[in-house]
């Protein structure tokens, strides 16, 4: 039997029908095809599903859709604005080499949104601590926690000039 | 001259030296891409599918000629679910002009091109505006929110009308008449003051539509790198260049990739949805797909040009024709598109196979509120065909003479020149065929009642392969073997059915000698494949056979000088069949040829395939074998190139001579003659074909099954040019929308077509090929006319033969 | 977009519920080839779809005593092929094995053919020459039969009321001394439109025609019967001069249009000519 | 929008899923199923392209509600054959050249299952006829004839699978 969920997805609203225990994942992937949210491990063990469900990090593969109805959710597809323009998270790691085959990148951003948004001026160790369940193969993350922090301070850059 | 009948299709391909010569060359065989057809698993253009994809729709305008006064796309725009709306306004560059996958630009061709209209309608069905939604459902329902307010104008719809000096103006140019050329050869005054007989009509043929059965498609998706990447139905995916054009971004921003298609003739030669999906996706950045529904399949693309002709033909008593005006006018509907090359195929061809002593020959072709009008199979060679064959009969009637007789004297032979002056140094074998068609069509049937009178005719006709030579075409193939023994073709071609791909992999099967399941064609792609130039003017085996035989060449030649050290013997002795080395002793090795100027001349085994005695190997020891397989490794090892990038260069030529039309427009021509019986029902009107006799020399044939298949396909679809196929307009309004009002041949209105091949292998296409796509559809309206003429004494001038006519021509009406 | 009902009764009794309750707000469908592409275009907009194509009650042919009752719902394929049809009406099932493409008579169904109305509806001239009855179910779940020339009503314009549906067609077994005649002219050997059609039932008494029954298709705005043509014919004598003199008659019938399948002159003309054929056909050979 | 669920078994599979009352089998198949082997030329009746059997009779599937086939086999060219276990039509259309572009092939393929089902030794006559509402634009039905023919005769009784 299927059940009615209501979902904003990026801003957009979704009404959908699903099974009981069809994961969020799939919800996000296959439903909506928005694929910029990564399987990786189905067991919650590396953050490539990471999405912010009503502003948290949530983990698509280990959340059901219907323990989720109503919330608004934000994907790596709702990051940037509509026309392309980059958010700041984004372009630092850009300028900062964070992503290299990217696969870990959307999990990442999102934390990385996540984490600036509790606390606009993280130590590398924050930054450390915040990311340990997002699991990248390829960069060391010396380069992500270089994009997060170059984020954190054009974000305060940012602030002062919309304040000045 | 080698020659084989095929009076069934299939196995029984006889022998002959080809089949001795070659190992895969003029073997029938089923094509590479004839399994996944035939359990549905080609996944043509409209098949394709990407995650989050938005589905598209054109608005398209109410009026053939009006002014656009204002659009509102506002609530369109509110609809949930809608992603964009775009008008004429939103696009970058909406106004360019038309190029046809040309890289030289020749002056004075090229027509304005506008994406969605602006300010002037010009036809029903042009695009005013486009929408991308969610599903079809919504685009469909935000099309018809979005408000177009039009102010009708008066418009033109007849070419002859249009061409007077006080015509409505379809475009903002005050005179309609898009170009015109001439023709002059000798003096035709004097020519018909010798004439004996005199001849003098009026044709007309009419609008047709390409009605391949796959509606114009695509999908296109903006790719990881930014690329906007449009897998479109095409045949010609080098418009990237005049998308990127219109968006506005560098040409290597955007890529066509093309699948196989579901038929093209020349109507998915012009853009049709490439550059709406382009601006779609660069305004939302989501996948688009947008393909057309049948109707508009028929409103929007491209048609073949209706023509009025006036031909005046006189022959001496004994039927030599001494002189022949003609004077062609052709609609080309709302915008100019490919009307001038298409004009000048005609203006080229309007003599026919014919030697005629003197010519005047007067083109135009001309702007209405018609359905534009552009490439159909046959490119203008069709219309002319229809009137210069009933010319033919109508002469032979008044002489006494049989319809083949006034043939026989008028012929081109090789080595002959078109009253255009250009000499036909290749093969021409018309009048083979035109003795073989008849010979095949043997004694007329009996009426099987006193209403029904039966009828034979017969036309032959000239139509050019590979593109005018002032565009200097040039194509591009790649070619490697892999490890394991098998090779790759990498080729831009554009498979529209034709079997352009599958050729190329026998091409290089035979030149590698390893069998065609061997090789694997990736085709088709602007930004991995190289570049092959269009899929048009029936070009591809002659234009990228060549390059890929020339690339397979030169993978051999490193191969076989590898060989030759392993086996130490002079590689020039070398050949390599059943995928083994071993020692040739009885040809010649492979002349390949470049003149300074860059033309490619390629020759296999000797003079056009001809055995020839050997110039016996020093040691010629037939035990002395390597498997290929053992030479590709050791060549690696070595690290000897195992690819090769090939580019063969069309011979080029400038301009004709426009005040006299001489020069040279092709770089050779294929000849062929239809021959038909039906049976006329008086009292109806109604015609049955009996026999469809069709023989071409085709030079030679890579696939006979293939090239069977082209003639057969071919002969149908000028069939349906001849008997029922008309796209009829008033006042610019199509009134067959539908392929129940626009009527192609069934599999009942069809007689088995039989096939007649000459093999003359005189063409310039590798091995001696001649192209046939496109000069099969040519003779078969002007026979079927003929035979019409034949069974009922009268003739009708004007295409189709639809039954109604018959009864007027009969005074039945 | 219209939010669109779909209901499929199980049997008459189920339909007539549904009839009632929906009343002019139901549109039938059973084959739909000509509903569903009017549906896509935007033609038609229903708002109740009633799906009558599976009723068993529907899709029964049966031989009665002195008829042949087709349920409407019965698919034109089926009647070309159907033995009983064969036997006693062979010009329907070869009216029937020409409609549309064999693809399309597979879904199309009689009721449908006539229900549409069209002037080129194939199975309407035999059975117009049949004298075929159509009956009609109303939204109360009352049945009536109509004979089908006054059924059909005008271009596309028929008897039944909004929410009324044809539930069979009653043809009335042809006495054994009736012959039967059809032609239908086209433009294709399949899949064509109708330009002219004629079907022709006709009784011969030793060396005089006894009855006549003559209908058109496609020659006016509706399919017609052709009376003062039978009238003409009745009582005569089988002579061959009666082929001239039915010309007038027969062209004071019909009323053809010119559209972009043949031009009224070319309509009159081989009407004339087909209608001909069938006589003489029927007479003489 | 109200939907209503089906099920179709197509290809011998049950599939399920729901629609409104105008989606039409080939929408459903094409968009929903996936069974894209399933043409859209005109969406009219008039070209064959989408042609399936229905309960093992040739339709459009443009021309029957995915409602109305509920309940019903559906069979494509999917379920007539594979390229690991093709029919005998699939082969003979492969092998003699009946196929071009390829875009009517699988509803000439499915009519033509149809007709031999129905008839295996169909004449010449009969194949043309069953396959008159299925157009190719490539081909001039010559070699499409011959391959249905060829299999008519070679195998009367073995098509049914």
């Amino acid at each position: 039997m299927k059940q009615r969920i209501e979902l904003l997805v990026n801003g957009e609203y979704h009404e959908l029908y699903v099974a009981p225990n069809t994961l969020l994942i799939n919800v996000i992937r296959e439903e909506l095809q928005l694929t910029g949210t990564k399987y990786g491990c189905g067991t919650g063990q590396c953050g490539g599903c990471t999405l912010l469900v009503d502003g948290e990090p949530v983990l698509g593969c280990l959340t059901l859709a219907v323990a989720v109805d109503g919330a608004a959710i934000t994907t790596i597809e709702g990051v940037a604005a509509v026309d392309g323009t980059l958010d700041k998270v984004q372009e630092a790691f850009l300028d900062n080499n964070a992503v290299q085959c990217g696969y870990c990148t959307p999990g990442m951003v999102l934390m990385a949104k996540d984490l600036l948004r509790r606390n606009p001026h993280p130590s590398e160790a924050d930054i450390r601590h915040h990311i340990k369940g997002n699991i990248c193969r390829c960069t060391g993350y010396n380069g992500i926690v270089r994009a997060v922090k170059a984020a954190a301070e054009r974000q305060i850059e940012g602030d002062a000039n919309a304040n000045g | 001259m080698l020659e084989k009948n095929h009076q069934n299709s299939g196995a029984q391909k006889t022998t002959s030296s080809a089949a001795d010569r070659y190992q895969v060359i003029g073997k029938p065989m089923p094509r590479h891409d004839a399994w996944p057809k035939a359990t549905g698993e080609t996944i043509y253009a409209g098949d394709y599918k990407r995650p989050g994809m938005l589905y598209a729709k054109a608005l398209r305008s109410e009026y053939a000629a009006a002014e656009l006064v204002a659009i509102d796309t506002r609530e369109a725009l509110a609809m949930p679910g809608v992603a964009a709306v775009l008008t004429a306004k939103d696009v970058p560059h909406n106004e360019t002009v038309t190029r046809f996958g040309q890289t030289h630009t020749v002056g004075g061709f090229e027509g304005l091109y506008r994406v969605l209209a602006d300010k002037k309608i010009r036809f029903k069905g042009e695009a005013v505006a486009l929408v991308a939604a969610k599903t079809l459902a919504i685009a469909q329902a935000a099309m018809e929110k979005i408000k177009v307010t039009y102010k009708p104008l008066e418009g033109v719809f007849d070419p002859e009308t249009a061409m007077q000096p006080d015509a409505y103006p379809v475009g903002e140019d005050a005179s309609n008449v898009v170009c015109s050329y001439k023709v002059r050869k000798g003096d035709v005054a004097k020519g018909f003051a010798a004439a004996d007989v005199i001849v003098e009509n009026r044709y007309r043929t009419q609008m047709v539509d390409h009605a391949y059965l796959e509606p114009e498609a695509g999908v296109a998706w903006l790719d990881d790198d930014g690329v906007i990447t449009i897998r479109a139905a095409t045949q010609v995916i080098e418009h990237f260049r005049g998308i990127a054009d219109v968006l506005g971004v560098p040409q290597n921003r955007v890529r066509v990739i093309t699948p196989m298609l579901g038929g093209g003739f020349g109507g998915k030669e012009d853009i049709t949805v490439e550059t709406y999906l382009a601006l779609l996706v660069q305004k939302t950045r989501k996948p688009v797909s947008l393909t057309y529904t049948r109707e508009e399949s028929i409103l929007a693309h491209s048609k073949r040009h209706p023509y009025v002709m006036y031909y005046k033909t006189g022959a001496t008593k004994n039927g030599k024709l001494v002189a022949m005006e003609a004077r062609l006018i052709s609609d080309a509907g709302g915008y100019v598109y490919l009307s001038p090359w298409v004009l000048l195929y005609s203006t080229v061809t309007a003599t026919g196979p014919y030697d005629i002593t003197n010519v005047k020959v007067d083109t135009f072709t001309v702007l209405t509120n018609n359905t534009f009008t552009s490439a159909n199979r046959g490119f203008g060679a069709n219309q002319p065909c229809f009137a210069y064959e009933a010319q033919l009969d109508e002469l032979a009637k008044k002489l006494g003479m049989a319809p083949l007789a006034i043939r026989r004297k008028n012929y081109l032979h090789t080595g002959d020149a078109l009253a255009s002056g250009r000499v036909l140094e290749h093969a021409v074998e018309t009048e083979q065929t035109a003795v073989k068609a008849l010979e095949a069509l043997g004694p007329p049937s009996r009426p099987r009642s006193d209403r029904q009178r039966i009828g034979q005719g017969i036309a032959s006709g000239i139509s050019p392969y590979g593109r005018m030579m002032f565009l200097h075409d040039t194509s591009r193939s790649f070619v490697s073997v892999e490890l394991d023994g098998s090779a790759t073709v990498r080729c831009g071609v554009q498979d529209l059915g034709g079997g352009q791909a599958s050729t190329l992999a026998q091409i290089t099967a035979e030149v590698l000698g390893i069998p065609m399941e061997k090789v694997t064609v990736f085709h088709g792609d602007s930004s991995l494949t190289p570049l092959a130039g269009t899929t048009t003017a029936t070009r591809q085996l002659y234009m990228s056979g060549n390059a890929t035989l020339k690339a397979a060449a030169a993978v051999r030649q490193n191969l076989l000088r590898k060989a030759g050290t392993m086996m130490a013997v002079d590689p020039d002795f070398l050949d390599i069949r059943d995928e083994t080395v071993f020692v040739q002793t009885a040809r010649k090795p492979w002349v390949i040829t470049e003149s300074e100027s860059g033309e490619c001349q390629v020759t296999y085994g000797g003079d056009r395939g001809d055995l020839i005695a050997a110039e016996m190997c020093p040691d010629p020891d037939p035990d002395k074998t390597l498997p290929l397989r053992d030479v590709i490794r050791a060549a690696a090892a070595d690290g000897i190139a195992l690819f090769n990038v090939a580019q063969f260069n069309a011979p080029a030529r400038e301009l004709i001579d426009f005040k006299t039309g001489q020069g040279q427009v092709w770089p050779d021509l294929t000849f062929g003659t239809v021959a038909m019986e039906v049976a006329v029902d008086i009292e109806t009107g109604t015609i049955e074909v009996l026999k469809l006799i069709s023989c071409f020399d085709v030079g030679q044939a890579i696939n006979p099954l293939s090239a069977e298949g082209q003639l057969e396909g071919g002969a149908v679809y000028g069939l349906g040019y001849g008997l029922t196929e008309d796209i009829i307009l008033e006042k610019g309004i199509t009134l067959t929308p539908t392929l129940s009002e626009y009527l192609l041949p069934t599999a009942m209105d069809t007689p088995a077509v039989r096939t007649i091949m000459l093999q003359s292998g005189g063409g310039i296409g590798p091995f001696g090929a001649k192209g046939i796509g496109e000069p099969s559809n040519v003779p078969p309206a002007a026979a079927l006319a003929n035979a019409v003429a034949n069974a009922i004494g009268v003739r009708v001038y004007d295409l189709p033969v639809f039954p109604e006519k018959v009864l007027k021509a009969l005074g039945r009406i | 977009m219209q939010t669109v009902e779909y209901l499929k009764p199980a049997d008459m009794n189920e339909l007539a519920a549904l009839m009632q309750q929906y009343a002019a707000r139901a549109t039938f469908i059973a084959g739909g080839t000509n509903l569903i592409p009017d549906m896509r275009s935007g033609r038609h907009r229903p708002e109740v779809l009633l799906d009558i194509g599976d009723l068993k009650a529907m899709n029964a042919i049966a031989l009665n005593d002195d008829h042949l009752s087709i349920g409407a719902a019965a698919t034109i394929a089926r009647i070309a092929a159907d033995a009983t049809v064969n036997a006693h009406c062979p010009i329907l099932a070869a009216a029937a094995a020409k409609l549309g493409n064999p693809l399309t008579r597979n879904r199309a169904t009689i009721g449908g053919n006539l229900a549409n109305a069209s002037p080129c509806a194939d199975t309407a001239p035999p059975l117009l020459s049949l004298e075929a009855l159509v009956e009609i179910m109303d939204v109360k779940g009352q049945q009536r039969q109509v004979p089908l020339d006054k059924f059909f009503r005008g271009y596309k314009w028929t008897d039944l009321a909004p929410g009324e549906v044809i539930t069979r067609i009653v043809v009335p077994k042809p006495s054994s001394g009736m012959q039967g005649g059809h032609t239908k002219l086209g433009l294709r050997k399949a899949a064509a439109i109708c330009v002219a059609s004629v079907a022709v039932m006709l009784e011969k008494e030793n060396d005089h025609i006894a009855k006549a029954r003559v209908a058109f298709g496609s020659v006016a705005p509706k399919p017609i019967r052709a009376y003062r043509l039978e009238a003409f014919f009745e009582g005569k004598a089988a002579d061959a001069t009666l082929l001239s003199q039915c010309e007038p008659i027969l062209q004071q019938e019909i009323a053809p249009i010119s559209d972009i399948r043949g031009s009224e002159a070319y309509r009159r003309q081989v009407t004339a000519v087909i209608f001909k054929r069938n006589l003489q056909e029927l007479l003489w050979s | 929008m109200k939907t209503y669920p089906i099920t179709i078994e197509l290809n011998g599979e049950a599939r399920n899923t729901d629609v409104s009352a105008t989606e039409t089998l080939l929408d459903v198949l094409r968009n929903k199923f996936d069974a894209v082997e399933v043409k859209n030329g005109c969406e009219q009746g008039d070209c064959g392209a989408c042609t399936v059997m229905l309960d093992g009779k040739a339709v459009n599937a443009c021309l029957v509600l995915a409602l109305q086939a509920s309940g019903k086999a559906v069979t494509t060219v999917k379920g007539i054959g594979s390229q690991t276990s093709p029919h005998a039509l699939q082969r003979a259309f492969v092998e003699q050249g009946a196929i071009q572009c390829g875009y009517c092939t699988a509803g000439m393929i499915t009519a033509a299952k149809a007709l031999l089902d129905e008839k295996s030794t169909a004449t010449t006559a009969e194949i043309r006829q069953a396959i008159s509402g299925n157009l190719c634009r490539c081909t001039g039905y010559k070699k499409i004839v011959a391959a249905i023919e060829s299999v008519a005769k070679k195998e009367p009784a073995t098509h049914k699978r």
